[in-house]
């Protein structure tokens, strides 16, 4: 253990190297736009000047767009509900209250207090376990809905369907007004662009690959949902305050849903899950619709129609993704690598000093669905140090029981104590909380990470992720550390998880349960698909994980040969119920087992008995 | 009373008919159409074409679930059939398919309010008060669509096999059931109920472009709160649009307009399973 | 003469997951070949490999000498494939008469067909409009087979029929199958653990590891121990 | 102070960038006409941009304005804010304009006035709307609530002693502001509104409504919905429900009255056009429409008309003031009077034009019998600071 410590020193966060080439890479490109942003009001017509300045606005309420959906999956057309908030909010003050440096501070304060209000009030009303994505898009679809009935029915306080006009705002010159907007816009780019390649901005898009997974690695992904959209809701309205401000109007429209799906469609268009996608989607639709729409007012949303489906439907990344792959093809030594991993270990969690503590208590476990019964009155315990093996005939009701272990919604009846605590009705990421790990029958990894970022998501809950930097070291406690360069995944930490073969995928997904430090694991066929050498492996692993770390672990096995090899005890299931818990010897020389797996109805009696010998076995 | 009475039930009706073309492709396909409102306007303006190439009134709802459904079934095959693996971006795809026929609607037919003569007009004194006839008569073809899509699924081979392919698709793949074309045919048959429900509402309303758009929040949360069953839908429509009609009656209409919206939103909220498994 | 089903060097798997690896087979019309192996070997995803439910990487699966690597798999029954999947399944909420409906591309020749199946199941006939969902597992596994044999298949790819059911039912399901066998020239690949039952029915066995094939022919029937040893859990 | 500041900064910009347009002397003068070419707007909007084209061919044959010819500038502003927007900013910056005449949505005009101001142009709005709006560089000479809702209170209170009142509009500022002047004007003419409701401008179901207008033995109806659409449904869901009150209806005009058919007959409008004016005037331009686009004209209508008469006040403005300077033409516009197809027109009250206005009804055929002409209807206090 000191040993491996020495070998891969703790590294500090954010030290020089690679780190800092990319940094000057990125200021570099900064202080381009930056710089073009200040000039191009003096090459810029008037006209267009104008035109940018409001798709600069646009353009960052097009960046949260992405961020909820590109990144995270949220598939929202609300975000033009916050600007609007926010366009009004600015709006009204300025003209219930007229315009002054104070107002002002309390405008853009109200515009982003007000949003990230109701932005969690949606996200409460949008995001809790088990709610279904296609619910949350309907929400955000009837939140602009709502908001602009509302406007409507304000009277002379919002200005009803005309918008409220008139007040007196920032004394800028249009150029100026550029300057601000474009700069802004520069500025939440690189804010999202930090937040997002950060190590807590990995989360989101381990969200949008497999939220069941990330729940499973303890993570509270309401919370985290709930936490973007509040923050996504106050940038939306500060531009909506920023474009209200300009303006010198706030209307109905800015709110409405249809400029809700308008920002999908920009960002469709430019390419989700890219924040230059969505800036430049943003950017060129508005400025052709403000040259286009005008000469062709029949045709223009015909078009933007078809562009939007065949984008969808033939090139999701969008132009600016196909760009980007072909640089990419074309120009490889554009793209800086990504800072080699260093692999670390991890201070180890501190454990209660009860040896061997029983970690799992099942009482009367049952579950049915309707009138059928898949599950009833199972009585399991388990202690640390301990490799439960769980056998039984297909339809047995293993992954069932597994089910109900992890998920505190899941039994219909009886009583489950994870470490003394008891999980019914508790979500997956609490039980995780309580020291469980679950791996999936399915290798269930997040497809289009890389493997050390895989590593990191598990991490999350122990290593509090930083918003602002994204960390070279990769920490793991020893147990997933083994498993790690057993199987060779150290050699392949940036490769996307979906490249990996099958038993890669196991391991790796097994690496991520144990980087969670569990007292009791839950694997569900891990072996299926492997070859005989990933097994012994496998099972060498697993040894190391009982023996050394005292780990208890949950197996669900058909291969007896490796269910014998590593088991300290073997439960057998049938037919819903626990028909023999009992030592390896025990049950692999069960006249019982040999009769459930040769075929032959069990009375329900569940005692074996020794006359009952099938014929064929004569 | 009576009145109320009445203005609920045939709330009811209108939309139960003006969703159940949702309704039946996101039970079967867990696909959310958002061209659900064009296919509503289509129906409105086949009822006009029907009306122009002088058929009676009567048919003008088959004619027009006819068009609705020839036209669903093409775009089934051209753009929702690859989309079935990424349901998020057949929501966004169908939106443009909206985009699309609304505007190619408004190319042909201009933008104007057109305007087709009521097949039935007049009241009918019913509980006591005088009811408009035709809203009257909805009802009754709102419980006839549901009966006739009840024996649609329950009676015809082609409803087993859809049936089938809703519980457990690769079974019914392996019993040689050809899973592509129920999809097909379930979402030509969700689109042509749409536009029959266009045809069956023009002579309430207007017949513009837009005119399907009122009724796509509506059914989405309708059917959101249904969870595809079409009995929970029907007694969703009856609570939520009595609902809407009550609030409507003794506070305001502009807030019964945001009933079924706000309501559902919260029912699903607190109890996600919704109107389902009642 | 043609196989009744052949593969040839089929590799076959789930995403990146290889289960069947380079496995080549041929059944004869009227022949009975049982594949033994131990659970997660990939025999019934050999099967479901001959069904076109998993994407064949590399060789060629045959019907009746058509070649049907790539077309899905509802075609099959168009060939007279017939397949009984694993486990319970049948639509649990559809009644038993629709259950079997279901099996045949149309209704007309479904009462005469399902009264030559309901010899060997009365059970059957008499749950005819129970939902199938309250059947016995037993009956549940007949109503299984019963589907497959009413297509009048000429090949029958059978997933674990027999597991946990009574000896009689056993013994039934058997009788029934070797008598269509015999009536019909039917070939049956029979996926199964159950040693009575495949020791009665077969006419060939080929024993399936780790996604490949790695003994097959008749003389494997002769030495009851070595497929036993195969079949353990 | 800071106020004044923004406004003489962003008229000294303005003008900076106007000098350069006008600098030669047969350049012609650009009329901006931002208009509703897609949106709720876009079914009158082409009768609007004929009337103007007619308009400007007329001036320009009889030798141009201060010897220049009139150009028409069309730019689409889709009905609402952020088309709007665009539109003034194509026409103002892109294509710098002399003037904007248009027919909007109030929506598109508030959008709108922001970039007047930074443009500074003279704007004349010729839609009839719900009144109050004020701009220093805004004309209209369209009707307003107190011009219009008068005559027909009054002849419904005389023809049918009508004391109770049921109001319905569509859930918008036009819909709401003409309801909100009819109640305080049938409250103060002694009657009562015993029902006012509202739906959404989409809305389609008017059946509660109804219910309860019929539960409230109203004498009368007054209706202000969004044209198009909402007018239909709720006159024909009026109708099919076998309501015969005397029915006002404020946002009807005769183009969708004759395409309602027998649905709209008997309902009562008001307005300060209808294709039936007996004067000469009406006739010859009504005669040239006819002969400038034959198959192509749209029924000259009570937008359309506003639109061709501002074209001509603009004309007299310049010339009166001798320049395309703003100041001077928005001085002059206040002072100068032109005779157009409703009459005689001066936009000398508050920046607001006294009207003469029809009280009509619509016929079996769909076509509108004038009952009464009010001649000179005073537009009240609309901008009193102006």
């Amino acid at each position: 253990m000191s040993e491996l410590a020495k070998e891969h020193p703790r590294a500090a966060v954010g030290d020089t190297g690679l780190w800092s080439s990319r940094v000057a890479r990125r200021v570099a490109v900064l202080v381009v736009f930056g710089t073009l942003v200040l000039v191009a009001p003096w090459f810029l017509d008037a006209y267009t000047v104008n035109i940018l300045v409001r798709a600069f606005f646009i353009a960052i309420v097009a960046v949260t767009v992405d961020i909820l959906w590109g990144y995270s999956g949220y598939l929202t057309f609300g975000q033009a509900a916050f600007f609007g908030l926010g366009a009004y909010t600015l709006a009204i003050t300025f003209s219930q209250l007229g315009f002054g440096p104070g107002q002002a501070l309390l405008a853009l304060g109200a515009a982003m207090v007000l949003a990230a209000l109701l932005g969690a009030l949606v996200g409460w009303l949008s995001f809790y376990p088990g709610a279904s994505p296609f619910y949350a898009t309907i929400i955000s679809l009837v939140l602009p809905i709502v908001l602009v009935q509302l406007i409507y029915s304000g009277g002379n306080f919002t200005g009803a369907s005309s918008g409220v006009v008139g007040y007196f705002s920032f004394p800028l010159m249009t150029e100026t007004w550029f300057r601000v907007a474009g700069i802004s816009m520069l500025a939440v780019a690189v804010l999202a662009h930090i937040a997002v390649s950060s190590d807590a901005g990995r989360l989101l898009r381990a969200l949008r690959d497999n939220e069941m997974r990330c729940a499973y690695l303890g993570i509270n992904t309401a919370a985290i949902r709930i936490t973007l959209l509040t923050i996504c809701a106050a940038i939306a309205a500060l531009a909506g305050a920023g474009y209200a401000a300009f303006g010198g109007i706030a209307a109905p429209e800015n709110a409405g849903f249809v400029f809700g799906t308008q920002l999908v469609v920009m960002v469709a268009l430019g390419g989700r899950g890219m924040l230059t996608g969505a800036i430049v989607g943003a950017l060129s639709i508005e400025l052709a619709s403000a040259y286009l729409s005008g000469i062709l007012p029949y045709a223009w949303e015909l078009l933007v129609g078809i562009a939007f489906v065949t984008v969808i439907v033939l090139m999701p990344s969008g132009l600016f993704g196909l760009l980007r792959a072909m640089a990419q093809r074309w120009t490889p030594w554009l793209f800086a690598p990504a800072p080699a991993v260093r692999l670390g270990d991890s201070a180890p969690k501190a454990r209660e000093s009860a040896v061997d503590a029983v970690v799992l208590e099942a009482q009367g476990v049952a579950r049915s669905f309707g009138a059928l019964t898949v599950l009833s009155d199972v009585n399991l315990t388990a202690r640390r140090g301990e490799l439960v093996s769980l056998v039984g005939p297909n339809g047995a009701g293993k992954t069932t029981l597994m089910k109900c272990l992890a998920d505190g919604r899941e039994a219909s009846a009886g009583d489950i104590r994870i470490a003394g605590t008891p999980i019914k009705g508790m979500v997956p990421h609490r039980i995780v909380g309580l020291g469980l790990g679950r791996k999936f029958q399915a290798a269930s990894v997040f497809e289009t990470m890389s493997v050390a970022d895989c590593l990191r998501i598990a991490r999350s809950g122990r290593d509090k992720p930083s918003v602002l930097r994204s960390c070279a070291a990769l920490n793991l406690p020893a147990a997933a550390r083994s498993v790690v360069e057993a199987s060779g995944l150290d050699t392949r930490f940036d490769e996307d998880a979906r490249n990996l073969s099958h038993g890669l995928k196991q391991a790796l997904e097994l690496a991520m349960v144990l980087a969670l430090e569990p007292d009791l694991v839950l694997l569900d066929e891990p072996t299926a698909g492997l070859t005989r050498s990933e097994r012994n492996v496998f099972a060498t692993i697993l040894t190391r994980l009982v023996e050394q770390d005292r780990l208890c672990v949950l197996i669900v096995e058909h291969d007896l040969d490796f269910v014998r090899q590593i088991s300290s005890r073997i439960v057998v299931l049938h037919q819903g119920k626990l028909v023999l818990d009992g030592t390896v010897e025990e049950v692999v020389n069960s006249p019982l087992v040999a009769e459930i797996y040769s075929g032959h109805q069990v009375t329900d009696d569940p005692a074996p008995t020794p006359t009952n010998t099938p014929e064929a076995r004569a | 009373m009576g009145n109320l009475i009445l203005d609920i039930l045939t709330t009811a009706a209108i939309l139960f008919i003006t969703s159940a073309g949702l309704l039946i492709i996101f039970g079967v396909m867990k696909i959310i159409n958002f061209a659900h409102a064009a296919f509503i306007t289509v129906g409105g303006f086949a009822a006009l074409v029907a009306h122009q190439i002088g058929l009676p009134p009567l048919l003008a709802p088959i004619f027009a679930l006819i068009v609705g459904g020839v036209l669903g079934a093409i775009a089934e095959a051209v753009i929702v059939r690859r989309l079935y693996e990424r349901p998020l971006d057949a929501i966004l795809a169908t939106w443009g398919l909206g985009l699309i026929m609304t505007q190619l609607i408004t190319a042909s037919f201009g933008r104007g309010v057109q305007f087709l003569p009521p097949p039935i007009s007049g009241t009918v004194s019913v509980l006591g008060a005088e009811y408009s006839l035709y809203r009257i008569v909805l009802v009754g073809v709102a419980i006839l669509i549901a009966l006739a899509f009840t024996a649609l699924m329950t009676r015809t081979r082609l409803g087993l096999s859809t049936r089938a392919v809703i519980m457990n698709e690769s079974l019914a793949q392996g019993l040689g059931i050809n899973s592509a074309r129920v999809r097909l045919i379930t979402f030509g048959v969700g689109c042509g109920l749409a536009a029959a429900a266009g045809a069956l509402i023009t002579p309430l309303t207007s017949l513009d472009p837009a005119m399907g758009l009122p009724f796509l929040i509506g059914a989405f949360m309708l059917v959101m709160v249904s969870g595809g069953s079409l009995p929970a839908l029907a007694l969703a429509c009856l609570v939520l649009g009595g609902l809407q009609a009550i609030v409507s009656t003794y506070v305001g209409s502009v807030l019964g307009g945001l009933t079924i919206a706000v309501c559902a939103a919260v029912a699903l909220r607190i109890r996600p399973e919704g109107f389902a498994r009642v | 003469m043609t196989a009744a089903l052949q593969l040839d060097n089929v590799t076959s798997g789930y995403g990146s997951a290889i289960a069947v690896r380079s496995v080549s087979l041929s059944i004869e019309p009227g022949e009975i070949l049982a594949i033994v192996g131990k659970n997660g070997m990939g025999k019934s995803s050999l099967l479901k490999t001959a069904m076109g439910f998993l994407a064949v990487r590399d060789g060629r699966v045959r019907v009746a000498g058509q070649d049907v690597t790539r077309m899905p798999p509802h075609t099959r029954r168009d060939l007279a494939l017939a397949y009984a999947p694993q486990e319970k399944t049948i639509f649990q909420d559809l009644t038993v008469q629709e259950n079997l409906r279901l099996a045949l591309p149309g209704d007309r020749e479904f009462a005469a067909r399902f009264e030559r199946v309901a010899h060997w199941f009365p059970v059957l006939g008499q749950r005819f409009h129970q939902r199938a969902g309250t059947l016995s597992g037993g009956e549940q596994k007949m109503l299984i087979v019963a589907r497959g044999m009413l297509t009048e298949p000429k090949i029958f790819l059978l997933d674990e029929v027999a597991e946990g059911l009574q000896p009689s039912v056993v013994a039934r399901l058997g009788e029934a199958l070797a008598r269509m066998r015999a009536d019909t020239g039917t070939a049956l690949l029979v996926v199964e653990q159950h040693i009575p039952f495949v020791m009665s029915l077969a006419d060939r066995f080929a024993i399936l590891k780790a996604g490949e094939i790695v003994e097959t022919g008749k003389a494997i029937a002769d030495n009851a121990a070595v497929i036993e040893e195969h079949m353990r859990i | 102070m800071k106020q004044r500041q923004t406004g003489i900064l962003l008229t000294s910009v303005a003008s900076f960038a106007m000098l350069a347009s006008a600098a030669a002397a047969d350049t012609p003068i650009r009329i901006g006409v931002p208009v509703g070419l897609s949106g709720a707007n876009s079914v009158v909007a082409p009768s609007v941009v004929q009337s103007t084209e007619l308009a400007i061919e007329q001036i320009n044959a009889a030798g141009g304005v201060l010897g220049r010819p009139l150009e028409l500038v069309v730019a689409d502003d889709g009905s609402g804010a952020a088309g709007a927007q665009r539109a003034f900013d194509t026409l103002i910056f892109q294509r710098q304009v002399d003037a904007l005449i248009s027919m909007q949505t109030s929506a598109a005009r508030n959008a709108g006035l922001p970039i007047l101001s930074r443009g500074n142009v003279p704007y004349i709005y010729t839609s009839f709307y719900e009144g109050r709006s004020c701009h220093p560089n805004m004309f209209v000479n369209a009707w307003v609530p107190e011009q219009q809702v008068p005559p027909l209170v009054d002849h419904f209170n005389a023809t049918y002693d009508a004391q109770s009142y049921f109001l319905i509009g569509s859930d918008y500022s036009f819909g709401r502001g003409m309801l909100e002047f009819t109640r305080a004007y049938i409250e103060e003419q002694g009657g009562t509104v015993v029902g006012e409701d509202y739906l959404p401008m989409d809305g389609t179901d008017w059946a509660p409504i109804i219910s309860n207008l019929r539960g409230s033995e109203a004498d009368a109806i007054i209706t202000s919905t969004a044209g198009g659409a909402p007018n239909v449904t709720l006159t024909r869901q009026l109708r099919d429900a076998g309501i015969d009150l005397p029915y006002g209806n404020l946002a009807v005009d005769e183009g969708t009255a004759a395409s309602m058919g027998s649905v709209a007959e008997g309902i009562y409008i008001s307005a300060s056009y209808v294709t039936g004016i007996d004067s000469d005037t009406n006739r010859e331009f009504l005669a040239a429409m006819e002969a400038h686009f034959g198959d192509e004209l749209r029924t000259p209508n009570d937008l359309s008309v506003p639109q061709f008469e501002a074209v001509l006040a603009y004309a007299a403005a310049a010339e009166q003031a001798g320049t395309t300077d703003t100041a001077a033409v928005i001085d002059a516009l206040a002072e100068v009077t032109v005779e157009g197809p409703r009459g005689s027109i001066s936009m000398s009250h508050q920046r607001h034009a006294p009207l003469t206005m029809y009280l009509g009804q619509v016929t079996a055929d769909g076509g509108v019998e004038v009952i009464t002409a009010f001649d000179a209807v005073d537009p009240g206090d609309q901008c009193p600071d102006l």
